[in-house]
């Protein structure tokens, strides 16, 4: 009994737990920032550590070195409490995603809208941030991420219904499981994929979307005042957020962890989240930055009516 | 301790202020950043929130005006800091020295840990200018 | 009534811009009132140019603004030139057309980069400043610098171009000719660059006119006036060229009209290297400047440049009086704002190009709380994006 | 040439018709598309709108210096390349001038700019306010008047800040 209990210890502090989730978080956040620094015909991080894969690394160390100021006005208490709720948010999303073999660590019916309403509780926990840090933009960037999180939350949560309906369950495990056996939702829901990548881009607040978050080349925003050990929390919850992203799309549509015969399931998963991250990024590379009422207008306009015609097309295609 | 002071130096973000120069060493300064001089190779962002940024980047003669706007931003940068005076405008004054509205000097304002000469100066003294800052740090402390 | 609020938009530009800083009165989305306060960059270089000789002076009036150094010099070496009833060797006159028409390639891609930058699209934006990379180089190759290149002098030119500089422009230029036009291309039909650009910060011609409107501010709004045209100097007689001008009246028609006036800079650059008289560069001027009233007129790449020098015989000038474009664009910038949503406000102020050091203006809006500071620029960029929001 | 310096010649004698030539104090041509005129304080909106009838609609700048009777005011009309500069002497002790923001807009920002550096009060303009220089600028310090030099006024700053 005891040696079960180390075991599941183990799996939930290193390998696929916390550690393993902080070194992915920087590896991809490295990732994303070399891949969009090649669009734009630059090098990117380059001299910390080989090829500057330690710069995610770096900066947080630094940030959580740095000395960490609360703004008077603040409210004390939110100010502080938010970076420690964000950061926890996606680690408990994370552990439902079956990574080393096609059960997660916690799968139970119904973890699926546990994934789905912990990606809205960190949009409330950033209004909470930006309200507490009485910054006139951070409320204004709040108020912003808020009547984002209207555009995108719906036709996600439709779209995301699909793969449930089409493997008739509500959790992740069983659909990972449902594809290993039959085929990979992307063939029969590509609408779906493409969807759910869009509305990923909005939650992240990434370039084509991040009107209420900081912006990448000038950070103010929800996170103008935050700064040291609270920022460096923040940026890595983003970082974790863009993960849980990836996952969810690799687990919902290319068949989490299953692959063909040669390579074990976690290499596939590794392979597969890390083309997703590239998809989410290569986007980021190459679009301006939307109008609010173009997101708005977009969304309500095209997604949602998509999300819709890809719900009755699953519902009229049995398999 | 080596950790902090390796991740210090390697990740300086910096912040630009101009304070009522030509404009000629902003654009040198932004000039860094594109894709022939890349200051994202070193690590160094250009943030626009003094609370998130490690470095200043002064640029401009600190006019009247625009004296006390500068003494607000470096106070709410968090604690190691630096300044750099870009251009020989922050240093002496430089070519409007002697005019009525023009401080002669960063250094009358707020402490400034490296000159970068020049008017402007090229992107590349600009960067060598801040991993002068960065070195100076590593030796300085223990 | 709804209530009108009013917003102070910060004097400060983190990534780039010189201080401005203007006081919205703002009734829910749309901007009722603009008043500008400006002069963040106030450092009383009028009073200063009355106290150095014409010598000295020179090198002050080319830091006026940082990116049209040789339309300064130009302008006052010009002046002092037909006080003193000299007569500058063609040779000198065509160097600096050249000098010129390359600056101005230079401001208009980084005019390009700025406006991209304020619309998001990062990818543009480091495209065209990798791109000006290229005429930066050859200024740095004509005149040793890549900003203040210091070429003028009372009388004539410091550095001569010689054979292999004019070869590598032709190369430098052609590569430039064409980058523009495949920008150009991108510009007018890339949508999300479409959709923050068509109808917004619109100018009317009827405005544009009545509100003294210059330069690519004034041609987007169908108004044919170029001061190289209209009041020729330098050798801008000689030199076959056309006025660009486009009729759309917003953003999107004054990013045509400067690409277009890149591609035409490029062909006089071509037409003047091509006919490059030979020659001495420079005639020895005396110290003294004879008592004369001159009022001298160039076109830099924002707008007309317009000097007035009042000499009294002695070596130093009693009045010397800078107008630099952007105060002259200023007013119709604040017709173009009021009516406009905030959101565009960002866009429209970069649509002037505004250089607020050339203007020497410096003024400050109180802070609301001691706690934050006035709003800077890029906050004022990020937070029109917002407000946007709240339709 | 002696075609252009006809039609310079022309707008003055049409000027001096509309305005009277008592008032028209002077006028002169130094080159082709350059002309000065100077007049009296009272016939300068009437000028002013003769010359804006006249394609005059673009002014370049409004430049304000003091001279040796007073201060001076050049108004830079411009018209299709040719240069027009109405110049208007304001005795010192009581320099008021009518605005033109009425004809021309686009004045607005001039006329603040000189009466916020020499003093010169325009008598019907919108709103006064400084542009340029800082809100703590001591009273009655006119930086472009001859008897302020620059110490005098660094020296004011200093103690007045």
């Amino acid at each position: 009994m005891v040696q079960e209990t180390i075991i599941s210890l183990l799996q939930i502090v290193i390998f696929p737990g916390f550690l393993f989730f902080i070194i992915a978080a920087f590896f991809y956040e490295w990732v994303d920032r070399k891949f969009v620094a090649r669009l734009q015909n630059r090098y990117g991080p380059l001299h910390t550590g080989p090829l500057g894969l330690l710069q995610p690394f770096a900066d947080f160390l630094k940030l959580l070195s740095k000395e960490d100021i609360i703004p008077y006005a603040a409210d004390k208490l939110l100010f502080s409490v938010v970076p420690i709720f964000m950061l926890s948010l996606p680690f408990t999303a994370l552990f439902c995603i079956p990574i080393v073999n096609s059960t997660a660590p916690i799968s139970f019916e119904g973890d699926l809208i546990l994934v789905i309403f912990i990606t809205t509780l960190i949009v409330i926990s950033v209004f909470i941030g930006a309200w507490s840090s009485t910054n006139r933009f951070s409320t204004i960037g709040g108020m912003r991420a808020c009547l984002q999180m209207l555009g995108y939350e719906i036709p996600m949560t439709i779209v995301i219904a699909g793969p449930a309906i089409a493997a008739k369950t509500l959790s992740i495990s069983k659909i990972v499981q449902w594809q290993t056996a039959g085929f990979w939702f992307i063939l029969t829901q590509p609408l779906g994929f493409i969807i759910v990548a869009i509305c990923f881009l909005a939650e992240l607040q990434k370039i084509p979307f991040d009107i209420p978050k900081a912006e990448t080349e000038v950070v103010a925003g929800w996170l103008t005042e935050f700064s040291g050990k609270k920022l460096a929390l923040l940026r890595l919850a983003g970082d974790l957020e863009f993960v849980l992203a990836g996952s969810i799309m690799t687990s919902l549509y290319l068949g989490g962890p299953s692959g063909f015969w040669f390579m074990p399931p976690f290499v596939w998963f590794i392979i597969k989240l890390t083309v997703c991250i590239l998809i989410l990024s290569n986007l980021r590379g190459l679009f301006a930055r939307f109008r609010i009422d173009q997101l708005m207008r977009g969304v309500w306009k095209y997604l949602t009516p998509l999300a819709l015609l890809q719900i009755i097309l699953v519902e009229l295609i049995p398999w | 301790m080596g950790l902090i002071k390796w991740a210090r130096t390697k990740s300086p973000w910096l912040l630009h202020f101009n304070s009522g120069g030509c404009a000629g060493c902003d654009i040198e300064v932004v000039a860094a950043s594109n894709p022939k001089f890349d200051i994202e190779r070193f690590g160094m962002l250009l943030k626009g929130s003094p609370r998130h940024s490690d470095i200043l980047v002064l640029t401009g003669p600190i006019t009247f005006q625009i004296k006390d706007r500068l003494e607000r931003i470096y106070n709410q940068m968090p604690e190691p800091k630096f300044v750099i005076a870009i251009g020989s405008c922050p240093i002496s004054g430089g070519v409007y020295r002697g005019c009525y509205s023009v401080h002669e000097g960063a250094d009358k304002v707020v402490p400034v840990d490296v000159y970068v000469p020049g008017c402007p100066p090229k992107p590349e003294a600009i960067i060598d200018g801040i991993i002068k800052v960065l070195k100076n740090y590593k030796e300085a402390t223990p | 009534m709804s209530s009108i609020i009013k917003i102070p938009f910060g004097p400060q530009h983190p990534s780039f811009k010189e201080p401005e800083n203007f006081m919205f009165k703002v009734d829910g989305e749309y901007v009722v009132d603009v008043t500008p306060r400006i002069g963040y960059a106030h450092r009383g270089i009028e009073k200063a140019l009355e106290d150095r000789t014409y010598i000295l002076d020179l090198y002050l009036v080319e830091r006026i603004c940082g990116i049209c150094s040789q339309a300064h010099t130009t302008c006052y070496t010009q002046a002092v030139e037909e006080a003193l009833k000299v007569d500058v060797p063609p040779r000198a006159k065509y160097i600096r057309t050249i000098v010129a028409e390359l600056e101005r390639i230079h401001n208009h891609y980084y005019w390009l980069g700025i406006v991209a930058h304020e619309i998001g699209f990062e990818t543009l934006f480091m495209y065209t400043w990798r791109d000006r990379e290229i005429v930066m180089d050859l200024l740095e190759l004509l005149s040793g610098n890549r900003v203040q290149y210091a070429m003028n002098m009372i009388g004539g030119v410091r550095r001569d171009i010689t054979p292999e500089i004019s070869s590598e422009i032709m190369k430098g230029v052609k590569v430039l000719g064409e980058r523009m036009e495949y920008y150009k291309k991108i510009c007018s039909n890339e949508r999300t660059v479409l959709t923050r650009s068509v109808n917004v910060g619109i100018l009317k011609t009827k405005d544009a006119i009545s509100l003294c409107a210059v330069g690519p501010t004034l041609r987007a709004s169908n108004v044919k006036r170029d001061v190289r045209a209209d009041d020729p100097y330098a050798a801008y007689d000689e030199i076959p060229f056309h006025a660009v001008t486009y009729d759309g009246c917003d953003i999107a028609s004054r990013i045509a009209t400067r690409c277009d006036e890149v591609i035409e800079s490029v062909e006089i650059i071509r037409y003047a290297l091509g006919h490059l008289p030979t020659g001495s560069i420079e005639v020895i001027v005396s110290r003294l400047v004879p008592s004369a009233e001159i009022v001298s007129r160039v076109e830099a790449p924002r707008g007309e440049n317009m000097h007035y020098l009042k000499s009294n015989g002695t070596d130093k000038p009693e009045r010397y009086k800078v107008r630099a474009p952007t105060l002259a664009n200023l007013t119709a910038l604040c017709k173009m704002l009021i009516g406009g949503y905030i959101a565009d406000i960002p866009v429209v102020i970069a649509g002037i190009d505004p250089c607020f050091c050339c203007m020497d203006r410096l003024t400050f809006v109180d802070v609301n709380n001691d706690k934050s500071w006035g709003w800077k620029g890029e906050k004022l960029r990020r937070y029109g994006i917002k407000w946007y929001k709240k339709q | 040439m002696s075609s252009l310096f006809r039609e310079h010649r022309d707008i003055i004698e049409r000027l001096k018709k509309e305005i009277g030539s008592e008032s028209l104090i002077g006028y002169e041509i130094p080159r082709p598309r350059r002309i000065w005129f100077s007049v009296r304080k009272e016939k300068l909106v009437d000028a002013i709108t003769h010359l804006v009838g006249e394609g005059f609609v673009h002014l370049s700048t409004i430049t304000g210096l003091e001279g040796e009777n007073g201060l001076e005011v050049i108004y830079h009309l411009n018209r299709k390349g040719l240069e027009a500069s109405l110049k208007v002497e304001v005795p010192i002790k009581q320099p008021v001038l009518p605005t033109i923001t009425s004809i021309i807009p686009g004045a607005i920002l001039y006329e603040r700019e000189v009466h916020e550096l020499l003093g010169v009060v325009f008598s019907g303009h919108p709103n006064l306010s400084p542009l340029i220089l800082p809100e703590d600028w001591p009273e009655g310090v006119y930086p472009l008047r001859k008897k302020w030099t620059n110490e005098e006024i660094k020296k004011k700053l200093l103690k007045g800040s």
